[in-house]
């Protein structure tokens, strides 16, 4: 692999985001899929619209820089169209969790075998600064300057509910550690949710309560889903709690993609099936 | 005989639309072409419907305010359609169900006589049908071993019955012509994409193309044709905006809601180049309106849905074999411009049935794409002549391919420098400028009826064959844009030319047709416009138009 | 003096907006008309900002290709702003951070002799200026005390040292004007709309309009007024229906892309006759564009959007005083005609801020709307000679009050015959004319310029000051329709009367008002187009003008 | 109360329909809340488009007849903008849990106080029969011809998982459960979700099944929030198993209209406020 991992466009993340863990983790991620014999051009990036998505002008991969929301129903597309293809979504809680959240939880229904890692800075960073579902119970943006009234919904136990099959948290504190969940989702045969808790150095900087709260998943069995549920509720993304970290869940399941037809019809096959059908209905 | 009418009508769930077709079946066998209308209201069990076949030793494609022949498995049939019949209207009538004037035949009797369940009713209304107009009944036997494919014997027992109970009254001499597939709208549209090289098709249901979702599901269970129906529209277009970016010509179908949702991705289509096909099924509006009428309200929607300016290609095709034609050929020019393309259809045209003719499966034009180049790094949206740049798919082993929604460099890299904002506006009018000589060498404007006729009636979408019937009795000539994008304003002014008069026949409130021309410098005299949810019948064409001439 | 430019310019995140706002504060109260450009790429920190204010002793409201004095706190506005600058433009700027021809400011040692936290870096910058113009301090002083609400002392004397550091290289004399209100777009249309009555207000942030949810979430603080911020622009627009069905005057703020998603209510707008008001600015598109940069390319958009027909209102203020005016009676119209209302700004009306003139709250057209009849049952949808049913919100004991986004009965009931569909979409016409008549006659086309002037510019929108400047100078005269919708064709045929060249002006490239005036009949001579996503300046409209004329 | 609750409008539900039973069901519910004092003029109906959202046309209530998949957030604006009023929902699964699940996450999420009756045939009725997220894998439906290849998800769990405080599942088999649990979910102070197992007896009719499975819910503490996460897992809405039929869980929260303003601004207020800012920006 000779070609860089990182484009020349300038970078315009704020000094401390996150988002430069997650780039490097996952660029790291994909230099070790590279490493195992994944070809670079067989791995295809989707992202949203926000500060993450500025992830497909950065990595010098193939990608669908793609509207506000809609990561995911491409992602499928471009999997169903080539089931070659390695397809990630890097997408934002306003993206995922507010504007697109329904397809979100189809794919996971579907088992739609893509991996989602959702930039979850807990605010709309590119708007400069409104709640998001996942922002804490009166957090104060910019929509909501006396704090809002919502307490947030918690990701992890949606998509667990939701049916997928591979739920894991990471952090942009801990680099390495999301490098490794990013490289087992992206190996996991199926539908892959990667919640990373992102600090956003400008609208919300919770890296301390990251650090001080986070801990490692040990002791935990990935295949028991009702320990992966009790696990996902320990923080209910709103009151001080201690933050697990790691693989929550993992099952295999039947893919979506793989249940419709690897090849094409050719030009003859279309002929003949449309005179198939205008004999049959003379 | 030269144009005969049949009206079948009984409750939904009935099987009205099935009846209807068997009918059109035994004309289709006798040598005419046929044309059925289905007319049903929103519901699934107990309302009215009905379909009027209509049979002509020419092809037609409208209903006439005249009834010869009335099927009725009910009494509302025989109620709710006196307007329409004459004195030598030939009734045949479930006796069990109705009383009327004409004959009635004992369905339920037949049926418990010959132990047929209540479903082949109808194939016992049909054999009484044929008796009664002197359809021979080898020609009942042909059209049910064709198209029943269960229970045949029993159904064919069951219609010989209904054909002894009657009396013939009328004689259908055999036609002249070779039976031709009988295709719905939705179907022609179908295969027309299947032709253009469709590899998957995703749709969330919606009236009036939720049949075309249903016939392309039927094709994938036999042969190799992605079909996906998701949790909405939005999901739908952005699945194939997927597909596309991965080498996979894609079409999606809706009707006016579900196609709002839609003009997101539409827009998006117009940035990233992305190829995207909407079949958009108008119906009547606005809103929910009436899910199951038609109408023609929707052309400056599409025409304009999405921010921002971009080339799209609109075709709106008048008639089943110009649905077969230009589906295959929106397809083929969307992936050979880069450009999102919308076949514009309505319930009229896509659940009418008629003969496909001869000739709907003409060569594509081909699919003239730049190469990408070799040795040089490839661009995504590299500028060229034409504003058409290469258009790779992953993998490309050494190749990176980016699309982008925001305004992006040639790599396809966000950008927010005014030159390339302008520039790569000016790509898009290029794209406009090729894609509209793409059209211009495919006829874009169809002209009918008498040549230099100095009346021209003006028309689109599927009021066309009602047109184009009663500009022939009237010695008028009959002008079709089928491209109403990029709007083919020279052919169109070279076909209206000599015209003395030119009235518009819409069936919308405003004359959209006639508000595009007007933008266009091209004048119409007179506009015929009708907005009820139901098309125009040659009738009330002929008296409208005479009011107007 | 009578017209100076100030370009202000640093790194986004460093708070060059409240610098740029600050400067034309001073002009303000120097007694001149201010007006603020602010330039920022889609980033939140380190790339570059700057803004533009331009004061002058008319009104103006676009910027100039010279600067007079650049303030600058990073070396990027020095570099990226040459072009603009003259031989007497004045340059001040932060001498720790850039190095120049002009003034230095040790910004950084002047901040920590005094023990002042880095954000007052901008105060010690804005004192330089007013030191090297010459503006009295005494202003400074005042402006800092109305405008700044925290850490006053401290800012001061920071602006001091700044105020201390230069030599005055020029004079603003003292104008002449009282201090207006200096506001947003956004702000303008937030005010209106109060003013109008608003109860609630619904959006997802979306640039150009996120800061009108900014602020009225801010006045939800202090006053009983409605905002959410619901999970996106479907939900937006749907909770919308709900607050006006049940009484609530509601508005919604988005743009292109979040608009998209609203077309399928907006459309049920048309049939259910709730009204609903929609802030729509425009953004550079086509997709997600240049999100911060500005563009005209949805007007067609705007008109056609949703499938069917109805009629709606469409208003383009061309500044901050009408953007008040026509926000107000946009949601007074909606109701009074039951109709979807489209206020159609952009990215450079939105965010662009000057003073809002007196007169800006007129009296609001009243809103006739006929009274529910006693005695008889009430029916939502009751026919009336305009087209305009009495509107009850629930609850009103004895009275079931039902809408429906089906074709429906006067009672709200859903429907699926002919004449009644008729009559509907009849009633809709009605409407329209009623609407019609409404808004002529609150003169929906402004004229300016000179009177009777053979050569007119026509534009719509935020254009419109920079055009009147310039039609000002060379003599023209300028016809902006403020309505779109219904088209005011009669209004704008007798503005335009009497012109010997129509030249229009605007920032697309497809020249969409020329478009609509061809559609109805009037013919454009030539159209001047922009398309990069910046606003035109006096220079480049002259310079365009120059050349055609 | 004089008037009766039934329109003159011609019912065009398939014979056999669930829907019938659901709507008197719901008179009953109504009539009862109107005995109690409710004002009838202070019930509003939404409905989305579907079978199920004829109830608007059949019943002499205010209503809204929305869009296809968009009756919660009409529901949530009526309620804002009038908190007197009792807001409730008629809607589909496929209006529901397809085209509009993201409202129905969000208002258990910010406990919208409205009531949600799903009509939930597993299926699309008046679109002629295709699966919806509720039927069962394999389901052969008219996009679906050969079988779906999703498994359901599971709306109970859905529902507990974002924060819903009043979660029931009735059928169309019982109507006097059905009659009691509506009333409750109309007297709950927040949002109520009812899961109606409705029979279609055109494209799905299970009657059979849920006659078979079907048991009423008992010895259950409603407030208990794991035992109702495990009794709504009991049955997955696609393998045979027990289909616990009543009340899974309540619990009141803050509701999200009240912590609105209630008034509106006078025009007096108006001026005022306005002057006011006018006067900060001079
Ligand atoms: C349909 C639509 N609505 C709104 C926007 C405006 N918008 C752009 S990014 C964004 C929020 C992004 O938030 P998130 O997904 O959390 O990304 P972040 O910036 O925090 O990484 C919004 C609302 C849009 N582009 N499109
Ligand atoms: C945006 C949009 N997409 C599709 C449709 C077509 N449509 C009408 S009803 C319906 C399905 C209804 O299913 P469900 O909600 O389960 O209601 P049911 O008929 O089963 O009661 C669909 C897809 C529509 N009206 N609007
Ligand atoms: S706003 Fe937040 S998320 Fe966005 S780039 Fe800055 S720090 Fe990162
Ligand atoms: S199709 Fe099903 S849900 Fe619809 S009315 Fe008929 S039985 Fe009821
Ligand atoms: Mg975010
Ligand atoms: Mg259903």
């Amino acid at each position: 692999m000779s070609r860089t991992l990182i484009t020349d466009a300038q970078n315009t993340w704020c000094p401390g985001c996150g988002n430069f863990t997650i780039q490097f983790a996952l660029r790291n991620a994909i230099q070790n899929l590279v490493k195992e014999g994944v070809p670079l051009e067989t791995i295809v990036l989707v992202t949203g619209i926000g500060c993450h998505a500025k992830m497909a002008d950065y990595l010098n991969i193939n990608s669908f820089y793609s509207i506000h929301g809609r990561t995911i129903p491409v992602a499928t597309g471009i999997k169903l169209a080539n089931p070659e293809l390695t397809v990630l979504c890097c997408t934002g809680d306003g993206d995922a969790y507010a504007e697109g959240l329904d397809h979100l939880v189809f794919a996971a229904k579907r088992n739609s075998h893509i991996t989602v890692i959702v930039h979850n800075n807990r605010v709309y960073g590119l708007t400069t600064g409104q709640y998001t579902p996942t922002s804490p119970l009166g957090f104060r943006g910019r929509s909501t300057p006396g704090g809002t009234i919502e307490a947030p919904f918690n990701p992890l136990s949606l998509m667990l509910t939701s049916g997928a099959g591979f739920v894991a948290r990471g952090t942009s504190r801990k680099m390495r550690e999301l490098e490794d969940l990013i490289s087992q989702g992206l190996r996991h045969r199926g539908f892959a949710f990667i919640d990373v808790l992102q600090v956003c150095a400008t609208y919300f900087n919770t890296s301390e309560v990251y650090d001080r709260q986070g801990y490692a998943l040990s002791d935990h069995d990935p295949a028991d889903f009702e320990a992966a549920c009790r696990k996902a509720q320990e923080w209910d993304y709103n009151r001080d709690a201690p933050i697990a970290l790691g693989l929550f869940f993992r099952q295999e399941k039947p893919v979506f993609e793989e249940q419709f037809p690897r090849r094409s019809m050719t030009p003859v096959d279309r002929g003949k099936a449309i005179q198939a059908i205008l004999d049959a209905k003379r | 005989m030269a144009d005969l009418s049949v009206l079948t009508g009984g409750r939904a769930g009935d099987g009205i639309n099935s009846a209807g077709l068997l009918v059109s079946h035994l004309f289709n066998r006798m040598g005419y072409f046929p044309y059925m209308y289905f007319d049903y209201p929103s519901l699934i069990k107990g309302g009215h419907n009905f379909t009027i076949t209509r049979a002509s030793d020419m092809p037609v494609g409208a209903c006439r305010e005249r009834i010869d022949v009335m099927l009725a498995l009910n009494q509302d049939t025989i109620d709710l359609h006196r307007d329409l019949m004459h004195d030598e209207t030939v009734v045949i009538y479930d006796s069990g169900r109705a009383t009327a004037e004409g004959q009635g035949v004992p369905v339920q009797e037949i049926l418990s006589e010959e132990q047929a369940p209540a479903v082949m009713g109808n194939s016992c209304m049909i054999g009484a049908f044929s008796g009664a107009t002197g359809i021979p009944f080898h020609i009942v036997e042909e059209v049910f071993t064709r198209q029943i494919p269960r229970g045949l014997e029993k159904n064919i027992a069951v219609a010989r019955r209904g054909y002894g109970v009657v009396k013939q009254v009328r004689t259908i001499e055999p036609g002249t012509g070779e039976p031709l597939p009988l295709v719905s709208g939705n179907e022609a549209i179908g295969l027309g994409l299947l032709h253009g090289g469709l590899d998957a098709f995703v749709a969330y249901p919606m009236t009036p193309t939720s049949n075309l979702l249903h016939f392309l599901a039927g094709m994938a269970e036999e042969h190799p044709l992605t079909v996906v129906h998701p949790e909405n529209e939005i999901a739908v277009i952005l699945m194939a905006h997927g597909l596309a970016y991965a080498g996979k010509k894609t079409a999606v179908g809706t009707s006016g809601g579900g196609f709002c949702l839609m003009t997101e991705s539409i827009s998006m289509s117009g940035t990233n180049e992305v190829p995207v096909v909407v079949v958009m099924g108008q119906r009547t509006g606005p809103s929910t309106g009436l899910p199951t009428y038609t109408g023609q309200t929707d052309l400056h929607f599409v025409l304009h849905a999405g921010q921002g300016e971009f080339p799209r290609l609109v075709v709106a095709p008048g008639d089943i074999t110009q649905a077969c034609i230009w589906s295959a050929r929106a397809l083929s020019l969307a992936w050979s411009c880069q450009v999102p393309a919308i076949i514009l259809a309505d319930k009229t045209l896509c659940e009418g049935i008629t003969p496909l003719q001869n000739g709907a499966f003409p060569p594509l034009p081909s699919e003239e794409r730049p190469d990408a180049p070799s040795g040089r790094e490839y661009h995504r949206y590299s500028f060229t002549e034409n504003g058409i740049s290469p258009m790779l798919y992953p993998p490309v082993p050494g190749s990176v391919i980016k699309v982008n929604s925001y305004i992006h460099d040639e790599a396809g890299i966000t950008t927010e420098r005014s030159d390339l904002t302008t520039r790569m506006t000016d790509k898009r009018i290029l794209k406009e400028k090729t894609l509209r000589a793409r059209t211009e060498s495919l006829s874009p404007v169809e002209v009918f009826g008498r040549d230099h006729a100095p009346i021209t009636i003006l028309c689109w979408g599927s009021t066309l064959p009602g047109c184009r019937e009663v500009a022939g009795t009237l010695g008028f000539r009959v002008v079709q844009p089928v491209v109403l994008s990029p709007f083919p304003v020279n052919q169109l002014k070279t076909a209206l030319s000599g015209s003395e008069r030119i009235i518009a026949i819409e069936e919308n409130a405003l004359g959209q047709l006639v508000m595009l021309c007007a933008r266009n410098g091209i004048s119409v005299d007179e506009a015929i416009l009708k907005y009820d949810g139901r098309p125009f019948s040659i009738e009330e064409l002929e008296r409208r138009l005479s009011e107007v001439t």
